[in-house]
């Protein structure tokens, strides 16, 4: 029996040590990654300056339906009767029928305020994030619509897919306490 | 052995195996039945969607391009409806169907889970027969198994590492491969093959000294005298024709079109021209491009086997000398507040760039490409700003250098590696003009300041190699090279001022104005200096310490490039014309 | 029953398979995905067909440049002007640079702020819009006189007859008439369903005026798409244009944004978004293109901007000089090209 | 309502002020004469980072009471209910995000990026398994790991994957470790992230490629037993060495090994290791010949690695944008490839320019470059270690858990006949409650 504990008391005397060393290791991996750490989580956002308006958005979302949505910065919108996110590029009259319109889930909505003014909304259920309107309304006119990503939907996926494809990179992290880049406030 | 038919009648008695049994025939259907229908509307939303989309997409077009049709406007609408119903249809099935798949195949699993708790079986260890012997064969197993598996990764790696195409490893990197075989054509000429033609800008060391006998000292390109041939260049541009054996080169460019032409030496037809892409860069439209520099200005270099070009844009062409393009390398727009004009040298199979510009630190190099394959073989960080002069390929102290100058430093470089062999801080300002060499001194000029001399093989005063051995002023270039023979510099400014010094220290021999403009380097051609002013005169001086014109002739056009030689001719490039000047007999 | 060691030979070969069969599910998986990463989009409809609606036959196109763009050498230029003689005017960066019609410059003419319009008078004087105010100078870059600032206004665009000053006002949507010294004369252009008039839509700042040969105002009415001719007295006479993205039409929501006259009658009419110069009859009928997305430089309508004010679209200024050349003032690039007839 | 008006008039002189200010050629919105109010666009908030301390609470709790299920309470049953928890909270409520596994990502991504910001919850769930593998073994995977539990519930039909082919495979996982941290450290994705199979499953999206992946490998995880743990975590490696030093650490049974090597082969892992043999002395003196050879050639093979490393990185390399975006333009340039592409486009309106890219490219590659050759030596390093591992003979008496490879699932507690005593002396020949607890 004396024979064996020597070697295994000096194994354990190797274990032992490498076991400290772990600890100090992970203690000190610890302290240095909480110097790196923020409390805030981070999420991530579509900087709508960077979009092109491609359609990935609308097809590479883990989720079925994208997180990628429309939104409408109204305080930039210039509420025009020929409004180019919602109508086809060349509409033969302008109503809401479909043959009229640009978006192809229908999801803007046109409403009336007063001779000239008319009011557009994004009826989000129906929005998939193709970024049809967007390159429309850009083209020609304020380009008061732009994509976001919205945080009711989004996972927050470590390895956000769209951002993987996007070909402006326009896709960043930013902290959750301010989720959205509204293109009417940055 | 003996109990298996008994515990399969025992387990088939058993009313709580049979529920066991049946959750998992019909929880496992299920999941398959909603598994199929998933992968079925999957299928449906990646392929059949796009495609109804695009039909009707299709609808929409002849509608918007028709008369209002009102009818065609009604299929829409109801094609749309239907569609988006159908979409939301199936988008709600895959939402639901998931959770009901992941439902049901938990349920399957677990009774699967429960079913083989009916069925376990009693651990049943049989006597080993020799434990050894199996542990050293799993010892020796998994050495095996860890060899091959280290082999697989790393062949695989190799693999991937060497397959053919490989992307880049640095530098300008991915280029158009040939599909001939580079392999049986020689891949460059020999220095003394070099010596006997005009290969780079001013001869095969730069300096425009031309070795060549009977070079015409008559001709007037209006009569046509001495004149052998005159072709139109297609494409403008400020550089210099180069020779190889019985091809003229030069390169051309306009705002859309880069090309390189090879010229019959002996007719003067145009062999070939070969298109090098114009860069995609958006700041390729908004390059600063003087009139005095234009898209072309860099002279093309040859080392008998390939021919390459660079233009204003950073694009980089290699042609063999039958026309075939071997590569493209694009080094990005440089920044040049007057435009790129360094011309291109060669040495052995290795072509040679100065990419001295003026981005932030580090964006000036010294780059040598492969010629064969135009990958970067070395590339070597200039701490300087945009120059204009031109490397030039030397025999210095014994072996070759390879030369180069910016603000504020003369570089001799190793042209095996791009390692510095030795610089003298002698320069200011925007260096144009190109250093030259003689009986082992380098002679550079700082525009407007001073003409120096260098030499390279003594330490200077900090010890470290290469020593500043003068420096003289007055009458002092800013573009064109200078000359120099065993004796004496030349250097001819913009105003046509030419100032002769003395080789040894400096000193000023004699200074003469020419009454002409000048931005071409001259040449030095059997003790006569061929000087060929804007206008398109070329004036021919005795190469001594007396001012003594020998002729004046003129060309009809004017000149903007250096000329290049062969035996018995001078090839001179106008504004729009190449002329093979030789002695009519 | 099997034997131990059966089952565990058995297993492996078991295993063997059921890593191979992984192993090539899991790289035809990589190679799916790889091929997925770039090739899934959605359908055509999907998309906004913009590079289709910027090719222009070539055929329509009636005039060339002439030279290269000439830059202004201005941060951002807002205006142009030209005069009978071939020399242009071009407003920015708190000056009026005044050109010869060879792209040299001639001389600047310092202003206190950033100017939003320029007109230039028949008598040679240059009245400069300074947002809120007009200042008048001499030709040869004297101050002539500065008139009282208009409380809130953006003036976009100033004519200036033989009696009347016209400056069109993108913050009220409006035409202001002024004398010849600064006298506020009256307004032109505002709704008013008694006399007929719509009411002028300015959804974005470019509003643009010029007195016709004819002695009537020719005002832009960009949100709805015309040209409308009014006399000075602030009677609207007729209108002409339509909404199009086709070449006869305006495009997009606000267009024409600029406004020119051809000196032998006819219009030079400049468009944002999908940037086009084109000109029109004296009744509106097209006549053909003088530059399109092609010519102009135009790129993709959605940039990559560091900064939000890189990415703002800005629009064209058109003037015409007497020998009809057409100069036209690319805002974003700050350049000045002459375009004349082929 | 007058002052209201001029209000409103001010508001919009300041709109408009400030957007000329900066350069910005817009409008203010258009003064309607209703009371229309315009409106602002709705920003539905994330899921507040208040609870991210409940998640890294409820993963602190999970790994306590794993461990305390492991090492006192030995129970299987309570650990399969563990693990459905995990696997319901961290799966499929917390849709597999944040999970320790892909933390190794982040945690190297913040590393080499200062301007990326680790989140505190991130590096807590990178620690914390870590931590308690230190003390307990691998209790996070046993019943923590939401993507340990999915497979440990299907192992239903398990095949013993032999010992030496585990050793073997082994590699590849240490391989996607090494690429894992060089392709964050380089900030070029997360790939633990990207191909995490299980990641469609919690977030119930079928419409994924990676379902598919789910899919096989449940179906593989049926006959060879957490084939994603064993042969791909690049986590479970760090565990293995944690569990290796473990101060407590899972036995198979309660008190003494009796040798009735009952337990022999119910382990579906293959992490029970067998009394060793005599070894004979002249396999002794050869396996320390052997191993002597091997640390002479150790040099040799991982240069070998760095070298192939080296030379693969370009390659590596083409998984991170800039380069494939430089490439892309490159060919474009070459006049090789003639249709724009969207990244091209858009590469072409931020007015870089191509040098300035290529610049960008050449610094990524020269990451790489460094990069892969480290994991190349670092790899062949790993192998020559196994290899000389193998030459290294132990002496064991007793039936007992394989440190590293346990996963402390607890299915081997119920076959030893000790635990049985341990558990109710009295019911230990109830056939019924036998079935049950062998579950």
């Amino acid at each position: 029996m004396s024979d064996q504990n020597v070697p295994l008391s000096r194994r354990q005397i190797l274990r032992d040590g490498l076991w400290t060393a772990s600890l100090t290791a992970c203690g000190a991996a610890g302290a240095a990654l909480a110097a790196l750490s923020r409390r805030d989580s981070y999420v991530w956002q579509i900087n709508p300056h960077k979009c092109i308006g491609c359609d990935r958005c609308a097809t590479h979302c883990v989720l079925s339906e994208s997180a990628v949505k429309c939104v409408h910065a109204y305080s930039m919108c210039g509420y025009c009767d020929l409004c180019t996110g919602y109508f086809d590029p060349d509409p033969k009259s302008l109503d809401t029928g479909a043959e009229n319109q640009l978006c192809p889930t229908g999801a803007i909505r046109r409403r009336f305020i007063e001779e000239p003014y008319f009011e557009f909304t994004i009826d989000e259920k129906l929005c998939i994030g193709c970024a049809k309107c967007v390159v429309g309304c850009s083209a020609f006119g304020n380009g008061s619509l732009f994509l976001q990503i919205r945080h009711d939907r989004c996972l927050n996926c470590n390895e956000c897919a769209i951002a993987r494809v996007c070909p402006s990179q326009a896709f960043v992290r930013v902290p959750s306490r301010q989720p959205y880049l509204m293109k009417d406030q940055i | 052995m003996t109990d298996t038919n008994d515990q399969k009648y025992l387990l088939q008695q058993n009313p709580w195996y049979q529920a066991s049994a049946g959750s998992a025939i019909v929880s496992g259907v299920f999941a398959g039945i909603v598994l199929t229908l998933l992968l079925i509307q999957t299928y449906h939303i990646r392929w059949t969607d796009p495609k109804q989309t695009d039909k009707l997409a299709a609808l929409r077009k002849s509608y918007q391009s028709g008369p209002a049709d009102e009818i065609l406007a009604e299929e829409i609408r109801q094609k749309d409806t239907r569609q988006r119903r159908a979409q939301y249809a199936r988008l709600q099935f895959v939402h639901r169907g998931s959770v009901l798949f992941v439902f049901w195949l938990a349920a399957f699993v677990g009774s699967l889970t429960w079913m083989r708790s009916f069925r376990q079986k009693l651990p049943h260890p049989v006597r080993q027969t020799d434990l050894s012997i199996r542990q050293i064969q799993f010892a020796d197993r998994s050495r095996l198994a860890v060899a091959m598996a280290l082999t697989l990764l790393g062949g695989g790696g190799l693999f991937v590492a060497l397959r053919p195409g490989q992307p880049p490893t640095s530098g300008a990197a991915e280029q158009e491969f040939a599909t001939g075989q580079a392999e049986d054509r020689p891949v460059f000429a020999s220095w003394e093959q070099m010596k006997q033609n005009w290969p780079v800008f001013r001869g095969p060391e730069g300096s425009g000294v031309c070795p060549f006998e009977k070079i015409p000292t008559q001709w007037d390109g209006p009569s046509d005298q001495n004149i052998r041939w005159k072709t139109a260049v297609p494409l403008s541009g400020h550089n210099s024709p180069i020779v190889w054996d019985k091809r003229v080169f030069l390169t051309g460019a306009s705002e859309k079109k880069q090309q390189i032409f090879c010229f019959d030496a002996d007719n003067g037809s145009l062999l070939w021209n070969g298109d090098v892409p114009v860069s995609t860069d958006p700041q390729r439209k908004e390059m600063s491009i003087l009139e005095e520099t234009g898209y072309a200005a860099s002279t093309a270099a040859t080392n008998g086997a390939y021919v390459a070009a660079i233009f204003a844009d950073g694009q980089v062409g290699c042609f063999d000398l039958t026309g075939k393009r071997q590569w493209v390398c694009s080094l990005g727009v440089p920044a040049s507040a007057y435009g790129y004009a360094a011309s291109l040298t060669v040495y052995e199979d290795r072509l040679i760039i100065q990419m001295d510009q003026d981005y932030e630190p580090g964006a000036s190099k010294l780059i040598a490409l492969d010629i064969t394959s135009g990958k970067t073989l070395w590339q070597t960080e200039r701490p300087v700003p945009n120059s204009w002069s031109s490397p030039t390929v030397v025999q210095l102290n014994g072996r070759a250098q390879i030369l180069a100058s910016g603000s504020p430093w003369v570089i001799g470089y190793d042209p095996a590696d791009g390692k510095e062999l030795w610089r003298v801080e002698c320069l200011g300002g925007d260096v144009a003009p190109t250093q030259v060499v003689s009986q082992g001194k380098v002679f550079a000029v700082e525009p407007y300041t001073h003409l120096v001399a260098i030499d390279p093989a003594a330490p200077s005063e900090e010890g470290t190699p290469g020593r500043l051995l003068w420096a003289a002023e007055g009458s002092i270039p800013d573009i064109s090279s200078p000359i120099v023979s065993e004796q004496l510099v030349w250097t001819l400014d913009t105003g046509g001022t030419l100032g002769c010094y003395d080789i040894r220290d400096g000193s000023k021999v004699y200074a003469q104005d020419l009454d002409a403009m000048f931005q071409a380097s001259g040449s030095l051609v059997d003790q006569i200096l061929y000087l060929q002013s804007t206008k398109g005169k070329m004036i021919l001086l005795k190469a001594g310490s007396v001012f003594e014109k020998v002729a004046e002739n003129e060309l009809g056009e004017e000149i903007f490039a250096s000329a290049a030689f062969a035996p018995g001719r001078i090839y001179l490039r106008g504004t729009h014309h190449l002329y093979c000047i030789e002695t009519k007999l | 029953m099997k034997d131990r060691f059966g089952k565990i030979n058995n297993g492996s070969a078991a295993v063997l398979l059921a890593i191979g069969a992984f192993a090539a599910g899991f790289t035809g998986y990589v190679l799916l995905d790889r091929a997925n990463h770039s090739g899934k989009r959605a359908g055509a409809d999907y998309r906004y067909p913009i590079e289709e609606l910027a090719k222009i036959d070539p055929a329509k196109i009636l005039y060339r440049q002439v030279g290269t763009a000439i830059e202004t050498g201005m941060e951002s230029a807002a205006a142009i002007e030209a005069d009978w003689a071939g020399n242009f005017y071009v407003a920015g960066d708190r000056a009026v640079a005044v050109f010869s019609g060879d792209g040299s410059k001639r001389r600047d003419i310092p202003l206190v702020s950033e100017p939003t319009a320029i007109g230039v008078g028949e008598d040679g004087l240059i009245y400069a819009g300074l947002s809120d105010r007009i200042e008048v100078y001499s030709s040869d870059g004297q101050q002539v006189s500065a008139w009282a600032p208009i409380h809130t206004a953006l003036l976009t665009a100033i004519a200036a007859g033989k009696t009347d000053v016209f400056a069109a006002d993108a913050l009220h949507k409006i035409v202001r008439r002024f004398d010849k010294q600064g006298n506020p004369l009256g307004l032109i252009g505002a709704k008013d369903p008694d006399r007929n008039i719509e009411g002028i839509v300015v959804p974005s700042p470019y509003f643009d005026l010029l007195i016709a040969p004819d002695g009537l105002l020719r005002v832009v009415n960009p949100g709805r798409h015309r040209i409308e001719a009014y006399t000075f007295d602030g009677y609207l006479e007729w209108h002409w244009g339509r909404p199009s993205v086709g070449l006869e039409g305006f495009s997009g929501c606000c267009n024409p944004i600029a406004l020119a006259a051809l000196p032998k009658g006819g219009y030079v009419t400049c468009e944002k978004g999908l940037v086009r110069v084109k000109v029109y009859d004296e009744e509106g009928n097209l006549v053909g293109v003088v530059a399109g997305p092609d010519q102009l430089g135009w790129q993709e309508p959605l940039r990559v901007c560091e900064k939000p004010e890189d990415c703002i679209s800005r629009g064209l200024d058109a003037a015409v000089d007497g020998q009809g050349r057409i100069y036209v003032l690319d805002q974003s690039k700050n350049v000045v090209r002459i375009f004349e007839k082929k | 309502m007058k002052k209201s008006a001029a209000k409103t008039l001010i508001v919009l002189i300041i709109l408009f002020w400030t957007g000329l200010a900066g350069g910005v050629r817009r409008l203010p919105p258009p003064q309607f004469e209703t009371d229309y109010q315009i409106p602002t666009a709705t920003e539905p908030p994330p899921r507040m980072s208040v609870w991210d301390p409940a998640d890294v609470a409820v993963l602190f709790g999970a790994l306590l009471l794993s461990s305390w299920l492991t090492l006192k309470k030995r129970s299987r049953r309570w650990i399969v209910g563990l693990m459905i928890f995990s696997l319901a909270y961290f799966g499929f409520w917390r849709k597999g995000c944040i999970c320790p596994i892909g933390a190794v990502g982040n945690v190297s991504l913040s590393l080499f990026d200062p301007s990326y910001a680790l989140p505190a919850a991130a590096t807590a769930f990178f620690l914390l398994p870590l931590l308690a593998g230190l003390f307990f073994g691998r209790a996070f995977c046993g019943a923590v790991c939401p993507l340990g539990a999915i497979q440990d519930l299907v192992v239903l039909h398990p095949l013993m994957v032999p010992g030496w082919m585990e050793t073997a495979l082994r590699l590849g996982a240490w391989l996607y470790l090494a690429l894992s941290v060089l392709y964050a450290a380089t900030g070029s994705g997360l790939l633990i992230c990207r191909y995490d199979p299980f990641i469609a499953f919690f977030r119930l999206s079928p419409n994924s490629l990676l379902w598919l992946l789910g899919l096989l490998f449940l179906a593989v995880g049926v006959f060879i037993g957490r084939p994603y743990c064993r042969f791909v975590c690049p986590y479970g490696l760090l565990l293995r060495q944690a569990g290796r030093l473990s101060r407590r650490h899972v036995t198979i049974t309660p008190d003494e090994c009796i040798h009735c090597r009952l337990c022999e082969d119910v382990c579906p892992f293959g992490a029970i290791d067998k009394p060793t043999a005599h070894w004979p002395a002249e396999i002794f003196a050869r396996d320390r010949r052997r191993m002597i050879f091997l640390f002479v050639l150790l040099p040799v093979l991982v240069a070998v690695g760095g070298w192939i490393g080296y030379r693969v990185h370009p390659a590596l390399a083409q998984g991170n944008p800039t380069v494939a975006l430089a490439r892309q333009v490159q060919e474009m340039e070459s006049g090789r490839m003639t249709e724009l592409t969207d990244p091209i486009k858009a590469f072409h309106t931020t007015g870089t320019s191509v040098g300035a890219l290529y610049a960008q490219r050449d610094q990524v590659l020269q990451k790489f470059a460094v990069g892969g050759t480290l994991v190349g030596a670092f790899v062949a390093l790993i192998a020559a270690g196994k290899l000389i591992a193998v030459s290294i003979h132990r002496v064991r008496t007793d039936y007992q858990a394989n440190r590293a490879g346990c996963l402390s699932c607890g299915r081997c507690f119920a076959y030893c006949p000790r635990q049985r005593i341990a558990d109710k002396p009295e019911s230990a020949g109830n056939r019924g409650s036998e079935k049950e607890s062998a579950v």
